[in-house]
C-alpha cells in the first residue's frame, strides 16, 4: 500500500500489504528500505516503540480529529507530517494550512495580566502580545507572526480559558 | 545542631532538605498538600504533615500563618524554606522568630536585609563595586515617570523584595511603563512580597550572568566558590547553567571573589548566599544578593564535592565553617539542564499531566535529580521544573558532549519537555561559543532552529514512514478512508490491520 | 578512535559501555537476547541485534561463535567485553583478532596472558611481591592430593582463568579436597574457561582485600588510582567497597603503587588493569591482575573525576594517556553497595520477579546506577545484580552516614534484596571498626543482627498494628475466622471491612 | 476488635470498629496510641502503603494459606506476626512452630552439584551443607540449626525443582 507523505519534503512510503506484524518486516520510503519491528504498544494498539534499522525509537503519533496523522515525535522530538494521498482508497486530502494563523488564542487557562500592543500596531514575530498568568508563572504571548493587530478581544485582567481568542493578527 | 526541622517547601528541594537534615543527624519534617503526598520528600521525611487550603487565594506552601503555627505546634528549633515561596519573606522570619523558632535564611546584622535588592545594591555601591545605573525606590506612581526619564530606555522594573524571577519587567519604552508598573505592584501583592516597592535599572540586553555561592559563619570565617554562569535563561528562570565560567579568567575571577568577601563581611552576610554579577564590555556588575539555596546548588557540589545545603543548615545552627581553602578544586566543568514540564513550541507554556513512559539518562558523571517518576502526575500549580540533569566533564567540550548525549538517553512521554530544546542547545555552535541570548529563546523562530537542529534527513523519512505506519495498522482510520471495494490489495491491509490490533479510537497524546 | 564498537555483554555495564562509546564519538552497537529487549543499553545504543539462543546449554551472551560472527557482519573494528562472560576468553580474542578486531582486554606482550592467574602470581613472585604459598598448576587428579599435602588447610582452589568469583572453592580439610577439584573442574568446563587447570593457594580467613585500578598505554605511561578495598563479599562477590581503604597509610599505598608500576611494566600491561592484594598481619600479598573493566570503576570515576570506561576504550584504540599525574584527588570517601534482587534470609538464594513498586534513592553526593524501573522484570538467568549505589563524603563517617540514609530510601517492591541488609551492615560497629569478617555474611545468625540491628521496640509495635489492620480491613479472612454472629461489635467491623474493600484473595508477596 | 499479636513480643492491639477508612483514625497497641492512615492501596484492596504517626510507611504483608498474616514488612525489613487471639471470634490459633525445622529444601530450582556432609555428621547453625548450581550462582546451602544430619535425600548432580528435599538435620 502506498502513501504519499509531506515531512520536510515529499516522501513516497510503501508498506506490504502481506507483512505480520509480529515479526520484523521492511517498508519502503522513497528509494530506501527500512527494516522495521513493533516492540512495545499499548493496550489500545497504540505503538509506543519501534525498532527501526536497528536503533530503538520511542514514538508518539498525534491525529487530527479523523484520525489521520498530522504529528510524529521520535524520541520527543517533533516532526509534522501530512498524509496527501493513500493509493487504493477515496481519501481526500484537506488542503494543507500552509499558512501561520493570525489567531492567538490562550494555550492555557490563566488571566490576562497585561496587553501591551493596540489595534493598527506593527508586531514582528516574536513581538510580545501580552501577559496571561497562569501557574506561577507569567506567560508571555508572543506574535505567531509578522504584521498588524487587527483586533483585540479580550479586556485587561479577563480571566480566560484555554483557546479563547485573544487577539488577531494580520 | 538543630533537633527538629521543618522544611517548608515542595519538589526538589524538600526532598534535598529531607536528606540533608537527616545526614546531620536532625528530624526532618516535611508539609504537603494532598497532590504532593506521594513525593520523595515526604516518603522520606521523620514526620509529615498536610497542609490545607484555608483560603483558595492562597497556596498552602505560601500560607505563612499556617506553616508557622505548625512549626510551633510541633516544637520544631528551625524551618528550612527552601528556595522560592517564604524563604525571603521577613514577615515569615518574624512571626518564627518571636516564637524562638530560627528559619535558615542569612540573618544579617543591624537594618540590611538581603531580601532588599535595592538596599543590598546600594551597600555594594559603597563597598565600591560597580553597579548598574538606576532610580531610588518607590511605590508611588507619581514617582514613575521622573524616575524613568532620569534613565535611557530599555530598562527593568524591579520589585525590591522579588525574587527567582518573579516581579521583574523589562520595559523597552516609555509606553511600557505604565502596565509595567501595575503588573509589579500586582506581583509584589499576589506573592506577598515584604513591600510593594519597585526600582528601575538599566537593562542590559546581552550581558554574561554569573554568581559566587558563599558561605560564612557566624566568626567571620568565608569560603567563597567558584562561579556559575547561567548562559540561557527563559522568564529569568534558569535553563542552563554551567561551572566554572568558560568565560571568566583567573585574574577576575580572584578579584571578584575577594570583592565578595568584602561586602559579605560589610553586609555582616551569615549563612549561604549567592553573589550575583551581569558581565558587559569586560565590567562586572554587582546585581543583586540571594539569601536563600539556589537549586543550582547541585552543580556546586558536583564540582567541589562540597554539599551547600548541608553546609547552609549546619552554620545557621551556629557551627563553624569547616573547610579548608583549597580543599575544594574547580579544574573540572559542570553542566546543569533544568528539565520543565513545557512546551518550547508554545512560548513554554507549562504542560501539566501525567508521565506515562520514562527512560532515564545514567552513566559515569551523570548525575540526574528528579522529582518524577513513571506514573507521576505534574500538578499544574506549581514550578513546572521536573529535573536536574548534571553532567561533569574533565573539559568543557566533554560535558557538552556528555549532556548532549544524556539528554537523548532521557525521554519522558505524557508531558511536553524542554529535552529537545536542549539537546539542540547543546549542539548549537552559539552555545560551544558562548554567543547565546535571550533573543534565542523569546524569537520562536531562533528557538525552534534548535530543534530543527535534531532532525536529519533521514528522520524525516522515518517520520513519514512512522506517520504512514500508525495510519496502516489503524483499520477504523483507514476504513473511513473508503478504501475502494474492488482492490484487493487495500482490502487485505484493511482486514490485517484489523485482525492484529483491536479497532481503537484515535487519540492524541497530551 | 575506533568507528564501530560492539558491546558484548548486558546489564548495567552494557548501558555503561554504549555511553561511553557514543561520548567517545564512535558507534555503539549493542546485542540483547528477547528478555533484554527493553534495558537501557540496548534503548540508547546506535544500532542493537538480537542474539538467539542456538544451543540451549549457552547462554547467547556466552555464545561465542555467534558473537564473533554477528562483530565481522556488522563490520565492527572492536569488541567491548564488559566485565564476566568473554572478557577473558582467550578463544573469543584470537577468533576476533583473526578477523582484524580488537578485544577491549589488556593486551600483554610475550607469553603472558592476564586470565591466568597462576603465570600473573609467578611473574609478580620474580617481580619481588609477597605471594600467597601455594602449588604448582595441575589439572591431573594424580597431582591434586600431592599438591595439598605440602601446604596447610585451609586452603583454596582455584581455576587458573577463573574470573568474578567464579571458579574458586574454599577447602577446610583434606575430605572436601576431591569434591572441590571435581567442582571446580566442571565450572572451568561450563563457564568456557581457557583450560582446566586450577592450583591450591593458602586461605586467609580474614585479610584486608584491595585493589588499584591501572591504566596503561602502548607507550608505557602509567597511572595507578588510589586503592579501593571490599570490606564485604558474598561468594566471593562485593556488597561493599570503599575507597580510598580507610586502612592503608599513605607509605604503604605509596609503595605498591610502585610495585604495580613496575610488575606492568614487566608483564607489558597495556589498557585498563586491577591489580589486587590480600593483607593480612600488615604483610600485603599480590593476589592477581584483573584485565577487565570492574563494576568498581564507577566508584573510581566518583572519587576521582576519571571515567576509567572510556579511558580503557580510548588507550585500546591506541591514544596516549592523557593524565597529569596529580589530576585526581582522593581527599574524599567513596562507599558502594551492591544491591542484588536475592534473599540474605534465605542463604542469599536469588530473588527473580517482578518490581512492583520502586523508590529511589537521590539528592547530592549520591549516585544510584541502576538497570531497573517499575514494572521491570528480573531475569533469573544472569548475575541479580540490579543496581550500584554509591556516595561521596568529606570523610569516610558522613559517607558511612549517607550511605545508610540513601539506603534507607531505597525501596524496591516484588523482589527480595540486600537493601536491609545493607542498612544493618552500615548502623554496625563492625563495618565502622572494619572487623568484618566474611563470616558476618556465611553464618545465618550473625547476618541476621544486621537486620534485628534496624528494629526498634516501636517497630514491632508497629509491626503488629500492620498485621492486625491487614487482618481487619479483609472481611473474607476475617469471615472465615467464624465471627461470632452475635456480637454486634464484630459484625460491624466486617460490615466495614467488605464495604470498603473489595472482596479479595489473600496474596503473598514474592 | 481486639488482635493479640506476637511480634519480637506479645502486643494487644485494639482497631476501632467503627473506624473510617477514608480518613485518618487511631490505633492503639499496648498502651501506645498511634494515629492511622492508609495512604495508597492495590487495585485488590491491599493496603501498600500507611501513614503512621506521621511517617510514610510503605508495607507489604505475607499471609499463609488461610489468609492470616505470618509477616509483615516495614520498607523491606521482615518482621514475623502471629495473631494469637482476636477477640469476638471463634478463632483458634495453630500451634506455632517455634523450632527451626531441620528439612533443607530447595530454595530455588537448580542442579544439586555438591553435597558435603554424609549422615551421621554433626552440623553446626551455618556449616554448608552442599551447593546448589542454579542462575549464575553457586548457592551453598547452609545448616538451618545445630544437630546431626539425619538423611540426605539426593544424589549429587541430581536437578531439584523449588521446595525438593534436600536433607533432614535432626
Amino acid at each position: 500500500m502506498k502513501y504519499s507523505v509531506y515531512c520536510q519534503k515529499k516522501h513516497a512510503v510503501s508498506i506490504d500489504r502481506k507483512m505480520d506484524t509480529g515479526k520484523p518486516f521492511e517498508i519502503t520510503v522513497d528509494k530506501s528500505c527500512h527494516d522495521v519491528a513493533i516492540r512495545k504498544v499499548k493496550d489500545d494498539g497504540t505503538i509506543m516503540t519501534l525498532l527501526i534499522d536497528h536503533k530503538v525509537v520511542p514514538i508518539e503519533v498525534e491525529r487530527r480529529g479523523d484520525g489521520m496523522p498530522v504529528r510524529v515525535f521520535l524520541k520527543g522530538v517533533p516532526f509534522d507530517v501530512e498524509i496527501s494521498k493513500i493509493a487504493s482508497t477515496r481519501f481526500k486530502p484537506q488542503v494543507p494550512e500552509r499558512d501561520i494563523s493570525g489567531e492567538v488564542h490562550a494555550n492555557l487557562p490563566g488571566q490576562m495580566v497585561e496587553i501591551t500592543v493596540r489595534v493598527g500596531e506593527k508586531v514582528e514575530a516574536g513581538t510580545p502580545l501580552g501577559i496571561l498568568d497562569a501557574m506561577k508563572m507569567e506567560n508571555e504571548i508572543l506574535s505567531p507572526k509578522a504584521g498588524i493587530v487587527k483586533s483585540i478581544e479580550v479586556n485587561q485582567n479577563q480571566i480566560l480559558a484555554k483557546g479563547d481568542l485573544i487577539l488577531v493578527i494580520e | 545542631m538543630f533537633k527538629r526541622v521543618l522544611v517548608a517547601n515542595r519538589g526538589l528541594i524538600q526532598a534535598n532538605c529531607v536528606r540533608a537534615i537527616k545526614e546531620l543527624g536532625a528530624t526532618a519534617i516535611a508539609v504537603y498538600e494532598g497532590d504532593d503526598r506521594d513525593s520523595a520528600g515526604v516518603r522520606n521525611a521523620d514526620e509529615a504533615y498536610e497542609i490545607k487550603i484555608n483560603d483558595p487565594r492562597i497556596r498552602p506552601y505560601l500560607d505563612l500563618e499556617q506553616i508557622v503555627q505548625l512549626a510551633e505546634d510541633l516544637k520544631v528549633d528551625a524551618v528550612h524554606p527552601g528556595y522560592g515561596f517564604l524563604a525571603q519573606n521577613g514577615k515569615f522570619a518574624r512571626e518564627l522568630e518571636r516564637r524562638g523558632i530560627k528559619l535558615i535564611a542569612p540573618r544579617v546584622e543591624g537594618k540590611f536585609n538581603l531580601s532588599n535588592k535595592h538596599e543590598v545594591k546600594e551597600a555594594a555601591m559603597r563597598a565600591g563595586l560597580p553597579v548598574l545605573k538606576g532610580s531610588e525606590v518607590f511605590s508611588d506612581r507619581e514617582r514613575l515617570e521622573p524616575a524613568a526619564k532620569s534613565l535611557n530606555f530599555p530598562l527593568v522594573m524591579k520589585a525590591a523584595h522579588g525574587y527567582g524571577g518573579i516581579g521583574m519587567k523589562v520595559i523597552p519604552d516609555m509606553r511600557r511603563l505604565e502596565s509595567a508598573f501595575e503588573h509589579v505592584q500586582a506581583t509584589c501583592r499576589k506573592f506577598f512580597m515584604n513591600s510593594p516597592e519597585v526600582f528601575l535599572e538599566q537593562y542590559l540586553s546581552d550581558p554574561r550572568h554569573i554568581e559566587f555561592p558563599v558561605l560564612r559563619d557566624e566568626a567571620g570565617r568565608t569560603t567563597v566558590f567558584p562561579e556559575l554562569e547561567c548562559p540561557l535563561q527563559r522568564r529569568f528562570q534558569k535553563l542552563v547553567l554551567e561551572t566554572p565560567s568558560p568565560f571568566i579568567d583567573r585574574i577576575l575571577r580572584t578579584k571578584l571573589q575577594s570583592e565578595i568577601r568584602v561586602l559579605c563581611e560589610r553586609l555582616g552576610v551569615f549563612g549561604f548566599a549567592s553573589v550575583e554579577f551581569l558581565i558587559s564590555d569586560g565590567t562586572a556588575y554587582f546585581l543583586e544578593i540571594n539569601g536563600y539555596i539556589q537549586p543550582s546548588h547541585t552543580a556546586t557540589t558536583l564540582l567541589t564535592g562540597v554539599d551547600l545545603l548541608k553546609e547552609q543548615i549546619r552554620l545557621l545552627s551556629g557551627e563553624p565553617l569547616n573547610m579548608r581553602r583549597n580543599e575544594f578544586s574547580c579544574d573540572r566543568h559542570v553542566i546543569n539542564t533544568y528539565i520543565y514540564a513545557e512546551d518550547p513550541e508554545n512560548d513554554f507554556a507549562p504542560s501539566p499531566g501525567q508521565v506515562d513512559r520514562l527512560y532515564l539518562p545514567f552513566g559515569e558523571e551523570v548525575v540526574l535529580q528528579t522529582s518524577i517518576s513513571s506514573g507521576a502526575k505534574i500538578s499544574p500549580f506549581y514550578d513546572p521544573m521536573i529535573a536536574k540533569l548534571l553532567v561533569r566533564g574533565r573539559d568543557r567540550d566533554e560535558a557538552i558532549l556528555k549532556m548532549g548525549i544524556a539528554l537523548e538517553e532521557f525521554f519522558v512521554e505524557g508531558l511536553k519537555t524542554n529535552i529537545p530544546l536542549m539537546r539542540g542547545v547543546m549542539k548549537s555552535d552559539a552555545f560551544r561559543d558562548g554567543t547565546l541570548s535571550p533573543e534565542h529563546m523569546k524569537n520562536p523562530e531562533k528557538r525552534n532552529q534548535f530543534i530543527e537542529s535534531l532532525k536529519s534527513a533521514k528522520d524525516s523519512e522515518i517520520a513519514a514512514l512512522v506517520a504512514s505506519l500508525a495510519l496502516h495498522s489503524d483499520g477504523e482510520t483507514l476504513k473511513r478512508m473508503e478504501v475502494l471495494e474492488t482492490d484487493d490489495n487495500a482490502q487485505s491491509v484493511l482486514g490485517a490491520a484489523t485482525r492484529w490490533l483491536k479497532p481503537r479510537k484515535p487519540r492524541r497524546p497530551r
